[in-house]
């Protein structure tokens, strides 16, 4: 069985245009190595390439966590998580962080009690799912723990409108690594500290989920078993053949790509699972 | 050659051509007039097939016509070419195309969806066009011209057909005098050098008696008066209008005086 | 003159009765129809908390996006670790002065860096921190001491524009923003404009004058030798790579393209349904009704929301965009055009009809002139308002000006990006508003 | 009896330039109207390829697939059935909230379109000079897209129905004044003449002789609009802008296991615009003919 | 009481109205007749205000009125009424508050524009209608009425002025005749009874004799014929329409015959 084209569908904060670029030599060298035309595709909406993994016109993508999930939980069939990035500690994912004016005396998830509390949207992993999740174990169902559970639509709008006040309290992603006053080494804190949206004094962290993975590099099942080794084994070894193509496509430094299963997201699945029973 | 036998039709309830009867045997020029509503338009309209009669036969040439369907009312109506008041050209095509529509039954309806039309019918329209003397408009959409050339191209388009018989419904009545003139001119010479039979309701008396052959009177569907002009009375025009006497004519005739003489004295008379 | 006072009474009693009658309903209605919509408003207002948004109107974020449209920022970065310095304009890798060409306003000597924020307000960075002067204040001093920052300002309070913990410092005031932290020291300058617009950092046009640019195009010498300076300007330009114009051209084009294709497929298809659904050209009154009710339930699925039906099917690209919008249209044109059936003037096929013309050609001759000019005009008034849809439609395929817009917007940082969308895409519907407008007197004045 | 028709002499042959100059035309026109149907064809097809060839999936490989997602929602909706009164009823506050946002904005929107027209209309402005400034103006208010309006406004007023109800209406005061002012440049003149010989002042001949004749047809557009707006509120709902778009969104984000919520709140929303629908056909009929 | 001194009107390069002058001393009824184009129209625009002048002067008892603007203007305007060939009324409205507009320069912009007509305003309004007989007609609307009727209406209009002149744009060519002479009664009768003065553009000459104590002719902008009824010679006025002899006007008159000898004889001729 032959295939003709071959699509990657990519997701991510960056603007389309630079993610684009950042990938254009990761699909020179798939072009090259499976020897048909390669496309990439950067919808701004998860739902674009969750849908074209589904409907089988994309072939390939980087997907969140939660997309995954998404996706496993619609058709178990469609595609196979195969590698996910590795940071340069070593570790395999990040964190949703907690937190909440330094001046408002939260210090912990427990002080935000009747408290207002943002998440970023629905779909995120880091911004909802697993800190909805993780939180609901410590203290209970949310909606009565807090006084009003928000979603902000984005972990920027988070952190902007818990500095503004319009908050009490919220959640949104970052690597762990570094000093919090820079905003950690990256994530949505780093951004935002970055271009001046918030000064990092003026917020501190109250609370940390467990490490929550990277988002796999999924492929359709339906794919030719010859051309999923040959597109698993060329990202694999992206860091040691073409570092700076590597650093593009992990979106910053990076250690290595390494192989996943669908085990790692077991956590996820469930996560999503317990929320839709909870709906 | 042209019979018509206990013609009716219902409206509602109402008769709008009531039990009409009357018998054409040459290709005469024939004039209906009577009041607004009295049901000229439905006549001719049921002639030419547009309206449906409730009762009554139409015989053209022995062949009964009001029963035809489909293509042969379609290829009757190609026979009767019909003039309106209001023209009913489609006023964004050009002149020639609009003449040339009176052939669209009888070329192919392929070809004449793409308004393919062959060059001798083309020189054809154009030939009618000339004798009505608005040759020249040819390529001016119909909407730009006047509603005497306007008229005219109507009548092209009749004669394109090639038809036996003109129905005309008050051709001149949106038409200044200038223009109604020229238009009857025009339908007149027709009836009298193709020997084409031309019924025209008109609104008018006077237009009546100068250019018909035959005039018939309608009144509330049913005709009160068939004859000559010459017979056409002022008693039977009062009764065929239903105007009373106060009514003064003179006040609001837009003639141009023929001899002021008569202006002065008039004028006199009005001033005093 | 005859009396015409108000005293005699009218001759028409009940007339007047009748009429001063109305006149006093009417009275009441203009007055009760803008009272009842005020008062909706009012509802509305209170609906919808309009007295609370000003206290929660963000004026600063206003200002921030005012500013950050017309403006750009330059970081001037000190890695306290390594010491490596960096000045990017916006701070992004792409925005990187090469060593050796940075700005007037950045000099660099051996360990110590003098950023001149200009009115007085100069930065220091040195081996022991770092310096802030500021005018009619005094100096900020900054050092570092194990895991701590040591904070040293003049006499007082400290005022809020610093912002200080031990772990962090930042001050803000008129000339820039400066923040320390144990990891690095940043300062940033604002400024008007928009500097690598043309030219990123790293291109040797950059920050050159129009007449250098128009020196060096014409007559200059080569400055990359394998190709003349005009064409290495067209694609420094073009492959720009903080404002991709290249790129933001091409999405321009596949936005309209949906728009095109979206709009015209729609026309074609409606065309005939729309025939099927007018009332005088449709006997089958059955056909006709379940026809409206399918272009109803189209039109009212939006188009974004067709959108996702159909990415499923056909994936993310402009194609399920331009399909998207097919659909909605199919609807709305199919609705319109056969209202437009309905309204045509009969003389006009009956004129046709008269001569013995059949169905089709009574269609092709008396109803199909007419209503074309009406048609076309729709079709054309589509074209421009589905250019702006097919901004919003391309961001969720994936595809044209629509996406790059909304991912500037969800950024929140590249708000120079979002003015300059912003600014192409008025120009784009107005270009395509006054296109289809000519088109329009064209085709419906000629032919 | 004079033959003015037809002059002097009747047997006139055919001016042979006049038939030939028309004969050209024809040929003329045929190659031209050949040319323009070549051109847009190619157009068409040509441009549907290059759109093909950009996207994902091919149109003949998908369409056989175009009912998998409809399926799928619908037949977890079916399964889920029970649950869609609860979630309708659960959702009318924020179909309210839309309604509110369109009713609002369509109504400022028009006010503005409605003076924006007539100073913008030729033969009826009040400062013919300025028309020109007029119709800039709408047209920008026209070309920026609501969702651009709405997603700035959000960032400045936070989210909520005000950000939306802005855009919407800045967006339908560009729109609906420019179909307004081709109304009212249709308008009979007539009237406004005969008022403006009594001395009236231009406010007085615009509300008592032009916005009488146009009535009907403003209103009618202004009705299809406040349909168009429920649209546009609640695809503004979609980035953040409230109302019962944002729910929507959230739903139909989430995917499998809330499509019965998607179907509900669809449900909904496709109701009232059918609703709106008919009650503005209904009262367009009646203005038109009452 | 009126004085016109050398009021030009010029339209591109073309002047409509050329350098015209006349006065008239008393509140006379005066007819201005001409063929179409000679700038009849124009000329009563400029009265009215409706159109500017290019040039001249125009003195209603010693005030120059051409030259005022703005609130003035209006004001001329509101004593000075105009009747329009095709009514000018607002078609929607009902007939009662189109005789009331006759008042909109003299009552507040905003009360009008809530419909906040006195008591007294609504009473007259319906006398003058009554007046001029179509009082049944007022809550009707106004585009429900004949033509006859409308035009009643606007001189009701026109009256609800309260104006020094009046000022009519070929008040009767878009009625029938029977309307026709009634709309011109009721000007005639305005004249004599008010002593208003009423300045009238006609086209045809038997209307002008009929009703004017002054005519003056037009042709190309310039008058070329100032005088009384009396002296309105068959000469001055083909001199004045620049018609020739063939055109005929008894075959398009839309009178009803008075004398049917007469249409016998006629007709016999006509046929011959
Ligand atoms: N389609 C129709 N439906 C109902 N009634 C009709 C229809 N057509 C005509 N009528 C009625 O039939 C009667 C005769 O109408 P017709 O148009 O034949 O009169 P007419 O003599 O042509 O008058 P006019 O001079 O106004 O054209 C009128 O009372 C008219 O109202
Ligand atoms: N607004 C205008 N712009 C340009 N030319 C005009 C305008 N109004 C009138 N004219 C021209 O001025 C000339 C006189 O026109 P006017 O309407 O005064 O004639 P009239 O005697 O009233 O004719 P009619 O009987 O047709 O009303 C005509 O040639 C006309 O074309
Ligand atoms: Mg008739
Ligand atoms: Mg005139």
């Amino acid at each position: 069985q032959e295939i003709t084209q071959f699509n990657l569908g990519i997701m991510g904060g960056e603007n389309a245009q630079d993610r684009m670029n950042s990938n254009e030599c990761y699909r020179a060298a798939i072009e090259a190595e499976l020897g048909v035309p390669v496309k990439v595709f950067t919808p701004a909406d998860y739902d674009g390439v969750i849908q074209g993994l589904l409907g089988g016109s994309l072939d390939m993508a980087w997907l969140g966590a939660s997309g995954y999930a998404k996706i496993f939980l619609t058709d178990p069939e469609a595609v196979e998580p195969v590698l996910t990035k590795q940071n340069m500690d070593g570790s395999t994912g990040y964190y949703a962080i907690g937190f909440a004016r330094a001046d408002s005396g939260i210090a912990t998830i427990e002080d935000a009690r009747g408290k207002s509390f943002a998440f970023a949207e629905p779909n995120s992993t880091s911004g909802y799912l697993v800190p909805g999740a993780e939180l609901q174990e410590i203290v209970g169902p949310l909606a009565d723990f807090f006084s009003d559970v928000r979603f902000s639509g984005g972990h920027e709008q988070s952190i902007v409108g818990v500095a503004n006040g319009d908050f009490d309290a919220g959640v949104a992603w970052a690597d762990g690594l570094g000093d919090w006053e820079d905003g950690y080494n990256s994530g949505a804190f780093r951004k935002a500290a970055d271009a001046g949206l918030v000064d990092m004094n003026d917020i501190t962290e109250i609370w940390r989920s467990k490490l929550i993975p990277e988002g796999p590099m999924v492929v359709r099942k339906a794919l030719p078993q010859e051309v999923r080794d040959k597109i698993i084994q060329l990202t694999a070894d992206l860091h040691e053949t073409d570092r700076d193509c590597a650093y593009g496509v992990a979106h910053g430094e990076a250690m290595d790509f390494v192989p996943i299963t669908h085990d790692a997201y077991e956590g996820i699945v469930a996560a999503r699972k317990l929320e839709e029973a909870s709906s | 050659m042209l019979e018509v036998r206990n013609v009716t039709r219902i409206f509602g309830n109402r008769p709008a051509v009531d039990n009409i009867s009357f018998t054409i045997d040459r290709p005469a020029f024939v004039g209906i007039i009577g009041r607004s509503g009295a049901g000229k338009s439905t006549f001719l309209r049921m002639m030419n097939r547009l309206t449906d009669a409730s009762a009554g036969r139409i015989l053209v040439e022995g062949r009964e016509i009001l029963g035809l369907t489909g293509a042969a009312r379609r290829a009757w109506q190609s026979q009767c070419a019909m003039i309106f008041q209001q023209f009913n050209l489609v006023p964004r095509m050009d002149v020639a195309s609009n003449v040339l529509h009176g052939l669209l039954n009888r070329r192919s309806t392929l070809a004449t969806m793409f308004n393919l039309w062959p060059q001798t019918d083309i020189l054809r329209a154009l030939q009618i066009l000339d004798r009505l003397g608005i040759a020249e408009q040819a390529p001016k959409r119909a909407e730009a011209l006047s509603g005497g050339q306007q008229q005219r191209v109507a009548i092209a388009r009749a004669l394109m057909q090639d038809p036996k018989i003109i129905l005309a419904d008050e051709p001149i009545a949106s038409l200044d005098p200038m223009n109604a003139q020229i238009v009857m001119d025009t339908l007149r010479r027709i009836n009298l050098e193709d020997g084409r039979m031309v019924i025209a309701n008109l609104h008018t008396l006077d237009t009546a008696r100068r250019y018909c052959d035959r005039v018939i009177g309608m009144r509330d569907g049913r005709i009160v008066f068939d004859g000559t002009p010459e017979q056409l009375s002022t008693g039977v025009a009062r009764d065929i209008y239903g105007a009373d006497e106060s009514f003064n004519e003179a006040a609001t005739s837009t003639a141009i005086p023929a001899d002021s003489a008569a202006d002065a004295a008039y004028a006199a008379r009005m001033l005093a | 003159m005859t009396g015409m006072t108000a005293s005699p009474p009218p001759l028409f009693p009940p007339v007047a009765d009748t009429v001063i009658a109305r006149f006093r309903r009417r009275r009441m209605l203009s007055f009760a129809v803008p009272l009842a919509i005020l008062a909706y408003l009012l509802y509305a207002a209170m609906a919808f908390d309009v007295a609370g948004l000003a206290a929660r109107a963000k004026m600063d974020n206003a200002k921030v996006l005012l500013a950050d449209f017309w403006s750009h920022k330059t970081h001037v970065t000190r890695d306290n670790r390594s010491g490596r310095l960096t000045v990017a304009i916006e701070g992004e890798a792409k925005g990187l002065y090469p060593q050796g060409r940075l700005p007037g306003w950045v000099t660099v000597a051996g360990e110590v860096t003098t950023i001149d924020l200009g009115g007085g307000h100069v930065v220091t960075y040195d081996a022991a921190g770092a310096r802030y002067a500021v005018p009619d204040y005094g100096i900020i001093d900054i050092r570092p001491q194990g895991d701590r920052l040591v904070l040293t300002t003049p006499e007082g309070a400290l005022p809020d524009w610093i912002n200080a913990s031990d772990r962090r410092v930042s001050v803000t005031t008129a000339g820039g923003r400066f923040a320390y932290t144990r990891s690095k020291v940043e300062t940033f300058r604002y400024a008007a404009g928009w500097p690598a617009f043309f030219f990123t950092p790293d291109s040797p046009f950059f920050g050159k004058s129009w007449t250098q640019l128009a020196g060096l195009a014409l007559w200059g010498e080569r400055l990359d030798p394998s190709r003349p300076n005009v064409a290495a300007m067209a694609s420094g330009f073009l492959n720009n790579a903080m404002w991709q114009h290249g790129a933001v051209f091409w999405a321009m084009f596949e936005t309209i393209l949906m728009a095109f294709l979206g709009t015209f497929g729609a026309a074609i298809l409606a065309l005939p349904l729309g025939f099927m659904a007018a009332r005088n050209m449709m006997p089958f009154g059955a056909l006709r009704f379940g026809l409206r009710r399918v272009f109803d339930f189209i039109r009212g699925v939006d188009g974004l929301i067709w959108t996702i039906v159909l990415a499923r099917a056909f994936g993310p690209g402009p194609m399920t965009g331009a399909l998207a919008m097919l659909l909605t249209d199919t609807g709305s044109f199919g609705k319109m055009f056969s209202e437009a059936l309905e309204n045509i003037d009969e003389k006009q096929v009956e004129g046709v009809r008269s001569t013995g013309a059949d169905s089709l050609q009574r269609a092709r001759f008396g109803v199909i002139p007419q209503v074309m000019p009406v048609l076309l005009s729709q079709v054309l008034y589509f074209l421009e308002s589905n250019t702006r849809s097919a901004t919003v439609i391309g961001a969720i395929v994936g595809g044209g000006i629509g996406l790059m817009l909304t991912q500037a917007i969800q950024t929140q940082k590249d708000w120079e990006d979002v003015a300059w969308y912003i600014v192409l895409i008025v120009l784009m519907v107005m270009a395509m508003d006054s296109l289809s407008g000519w088109l329009r007197r064209k085709l419906i004045r000629g032919s | 009896m004079a033959d003015i028709a037809h002059g002097t002499n009747p047997a006139r042959p055919l001016p042979g330039d006049t038939s030939a100059a028309y004969l050209a035309l024809v040929r003329r026109r045929r190659l031209y109207g050949g040319i323009i149907l070549l051109v847009f064809a190619l157009a068409m097809i040509s441009g549907f390829r290059l759109a093909e060839d950009r996207n994902a999936g091919g149109f003949l490989n998908g369409l056989p697939l175009v009912l998998d997602f409809p399926s799928e929602v619908l037949s977890e909706a079916w399964d889920k059935r029970a649950n869609l009164p609860g979630l309708i009823l659960r959702h009318l506050p924020s179909l309210v909230e839309t309604l509110n946002i369109a009713a609002v904005s369509t109504l400022l929107g028009g006010m503005a379109a409605m003076v924006l027209a007539l100073l913008s209309t030729r033969g009826l402005a009040r400062w013919p000079r300025l028309t020109g400034l007029f119709r800039r103006l709408m047209d920008g208010a026209r070309a920026i897209p609501e969702i651009v309006i709405a997603l700035v406004l959000i960032y400045i007023l936070g989210g909520g129905p005000v950000p939306a109800a802005v855009a919407i209406a800045i967006h339908t005061a560009g729109a609906l004044g420019k179909l307004f002012s081709e109304v009212a440049e249709n308008a009979d003149l007539k009237p406004v003449e005969g008022l403006q010989s009594v001395g009236a002042s231009w406010m007085q001949r615009m509300w008592l002789g032009v916005v009488p004749q146009v009535a009907p047809n403003w209103l009618s557009y202004a009705l299809l609009r406040f349909e168009i707006n429920v649209r546009a509120s609640a695809i503004l709902g979609f980035v953040g802008a409230g109302g019962i778009g944002y729910d929507l969104k959230i739903a139909m984000q989430w995917g499998q296991g809330r499509y019965d919520l998607v179907v509900a709140i669809f449900l909904l929303l496709f109701l009232t615009i059918v609703a709106i629908d008919r009650l503005s056909d209904h009262a367009r009929n009646r203005l038109v003919k009452g």
